[in-house]
């Protein structure tokens, strides 16, 4: 917890973190069980943005997995993980800021891609090429900003 | 269909969800593959005994549409037969510095019956596991005086069609054992590392989510008893090892390249969890 | 010629005399259909079979025009009416003006 | 999962009409091209069949089969491809049947217009929706 003590001494001594800007994945501090507290950007998230970047192929691509009955109007979802209906009524906007990030630190071992990481990967690629990503070719698949507008999507699903 | 282990609660969502967002029609999971109504294939069986996680080991026919189905059930609607022809014209063709055809020394395709089902195979000559497709360039460079065919180029997959489709409804039986041991515990490291930036193993998908869609794609057990492939996605045939860097692209992991001793070595433990179901080449897939 | 182009046909070798019989034809061709476009953005010029005919004896069968939307390898099946002996035509235009034929006989008794 | 069925019929009605908007909005060049084959004339209904996949697992290969009894020609269309016109068959006169099957591209989930000729010089037309699929990786 020492980390995420010293990211809000640092938010704070700057007066917050300056528009367009946000936190790289290593400065993100996930609690014991995976939950991140502070927004990555330092801005609220956009709900209409994040549902263009949960259907979007490139991007968040959440439906190739998951369920989602008020995405319905893009037809087919995947099945590979629980359907997220209701998701804002079963987790925090913490819990679920760090599943986006980082499903690894919520659920061990998940199958679910990390959108805000860009280092300790296993041959990465260079995004969809083939290509061997050298330094400075890996950025997170979403940005700082992206996932709170995903975040911000998620909250509404609500039952 | 097919489904693994679900929660219950988890099982009655998707239906639910299922009925308004269109599901894809796919075929009766009990259906079974017969080829020009005479060739046999075993679809689905027990897996063999190395598979520490899978009861029962499916062929990608399972898992496709019916009218995909539909058009590996005779030959004349499978479009992989069209290079499988040509391939026959190469086999019986002279060419080279001493004009020698394939025919030369294997007197039809239909001689080579059975070769497709024991490859990848260790080569004792060579010290190394070989695949059909290294067995061809070993013929077209030291008996034919050919420059090597290029790996996964059309004339190679063509060859391979070929040399599958003689082999139609044997079953698949790689060695594992022996010296091709090593190469089979690499091949298995590799289907079990996560790799690329989404951090995604093969059995990621093929074992721990066959049957399972992803958007409206139904996930196989990633079997390769039916390659080369005519997919409709490029309608052309595809080589196992083109599929692979395919896979592993959609990762946004650095591919391995076609015939490199680790996509051999992949090869070879895939077709090992397949020992059991029929060869299939030219199959037909989505 | 578009390279490797290879076409296939299925008739069956005997029929009754004015027996409806089923005919199938496939040919290896990429169909580019002029809608997709090439990694500098500029549109890769259509390039497919135009036209498929199918005749019996110099008698028409069927007469088809092809769109860019029909799919790579163009697959057909119809049926046809065998009045006597004698032999299919099939023949595939192609926009680049290349010709494809094949011809297959048919004994009727 | 607190959605009843009758919930789940509206939200597929919702879907099915907003699916429906765009057709309506690129509706035109379909009807310039069955004009074209028609020469102006509205079809009618009855006497001509498709059979396609209510769910194509591929649109890049969508077996199609058309067939009208006594037909001259039947013209295939699909509505929201870019170029609507798919294919058309003229029956000679050893047709056994009015009747062709075809493997065809479907640009996406639309509806596919098959129109006949029939031998008075009239037409009729039938439409179905071929649902494509869409593919889950994102590369």
């Amino acid at each position: 917890m020492k980390r995420s003590v010293s990211i809000l001494i640092a938010v704070l001594a700057t007066g917050g973190i300056a528009l367009g800007q946000g936190m790289s994945p290593a400065d993100v501090s996930y609690d014991e069980y995976g939950a991140v507290e502070v927004s990555l950007s330092g801005q609220p998230g956009n709900a209409e943005a994040g549902e263009k970047i949960m259907t979007t192929r490139g991007k968040g691509n959440c439906i190739a997995c998951h369920q989602v009955d008020a995405l319905a109007e893009y037809p087919f979802h995947g099945e590979v993980g629980p359907p997220l209906n209701g998701v804002a009524d079963r987790y925090t906007e913490a819990d679920l800021r760090g599943i986006v990030a980082n499903a690894k630190m919520t659920f061990e071992g998940s199958i679910m891609p990390a959108f805000f990481k860009n280092s300790g990967y296993i041959r990465p690629g260079i995004a969809y090429t083939g290509k061997a990503a050298g330094p400075g070719d890996l950025f997170p698949i979403l940005t700082a900003q992206e996932i709170e507008d995903v975040v911000a999507y998620l909250l509404t699903l609500k039952e | 269909m097919i489904k693994r282990a679900l929660t219950g609660a988890v099982c009655v969502a998707t239906l639910v969800a299922g009925a308004f967002v269109g599901m894809n029609a796919v075929a009766d999971e009990h259906a079974n593959l017969i080829v020009n109504g005479e060739i046999e294939m075993v679809v689905r069986t027990e897996a063999p005994e190395h598979m520490e996680n899978v009861d029962t080991i499916y062929s990608g026919w399972v898992y496709r549409a019916t009218e995909t189905q539909a058009l590996q059930m005779d030959d004349f609607d499978n479009p992989g037969m069209l290079w499988v022809d040509q391939a026959a014209e190469y086999f019986e063709t002279a060419q080279g510095p001493e004009g020698r055809s394939c025919q030369d020394c294997h007197e039809s395709p239909e001689a080579l019956a059975g070769v497709r089902a024991v490859y990848p195979k260790w080569d004792e000559e060579r010290g190394v596991v070989q695949t059909l497709e290294n067995q061809i360039n070993e013929c077209a460079t030291e008996r034919m005086g050919l420059e090597p065919l290029k790996y996964t180029g059309s004339e190679m997959v063509n060859m391979s069609a070929l040399l599958a489709s003689v082999s139609r409804g044997m079953p698949i039986n790689v060695a594992i054992d022996g010296p091709a041991r090593e190469t089979w515990e690499l091949g298995k490291e590799l289907y079990y590392q996560r790799t690329g930036q989404l951090e995604l193993s093969c059995a990621n998908c093929h074992e721990d989510n066959y049957g399972n869609r992803i958007r409206s794609d139904m996930l196989s057990q990633g079997q390769i008893n039916g390659f080369p492939v005519y997919r409709l996605k490029n309608a052309k045939l595809n080589a196992v090892h083109s599929r692979f860097k395919g896979c592993v692209r959609d990762t946004r992991a650095q591919t391995y390249a076609p015939g490199s001793a680790e996509f051999v070595a992949l090869e070879l433990y895939l077709a090992s969890r397949g020992n059991g179901l029929s060869v299939e080449g030219p199959s037909v897939r989505n | 010629m578009a390279e490797n182009v290879k076409p296939r046909v299925r008739v069956p070798r005997t029929a009754s005399a004015g027996e409806v019989i089923t005919l199938k034809a496939l040919i290896s061709h990429k169909m580019e259909s002029g809608q997709r476009k090439d990694g500098d953005g500029n549109t890769i010029p259509r390039s497919i079979i135009n036209r498929f005919t199918c005749d019996f004896n110099g008698e028409n069968i069927i007469d088809a025009t092809f769109g860019g939307a029909v799919s790579t390898n163009p697959f057909m099946e119809f049926e046809a009416k065998v009045p006597e002996s004698g032999t299919f035509l099939f023949t595939w235009y192609d926009d680049d003006g290349s010709v494809y034929e094949e011809s297959k006989e048919i004994a009727v008794s | 999962m607190k959605i009843t069925r009758r919930e789940t019929l509206m939200l597929a009605m919702g879907a099915a009409a907003a699916a429906m908007i765009p057709s309506a909005a690129s509706g035109a060049a379909i009807d310039d091209a069955i004009a074209l084959f028609t020469g102006g004339a509205t079809p009618g209904e009855g006497g001509v069949t498709l059979v396609a996949p209510e769910i194509a697992e591929n649109g890049n290969t969508v077996p199609i089969e058309v067939s009208a009894p006594g037909a001259v020609a039947i013209a295939v269309f699909a509505q929201k491809n870019p170029l609507p016109d798919v294919a058309s068959f003229k029956f000679g006169p050893l047709a056994g049947a009015q009747r062709a099957a075809t493997r065809i591209r479907l640009s996406g989930t639309q509806d596919i217009v098959v129109v006949a000729q029939m031998a008075d010089g009239s037409f009729v037309q039938t439409s179905q929706e071929v649902k494509v699929t869409i593919g889950g990786c994102g590369g």
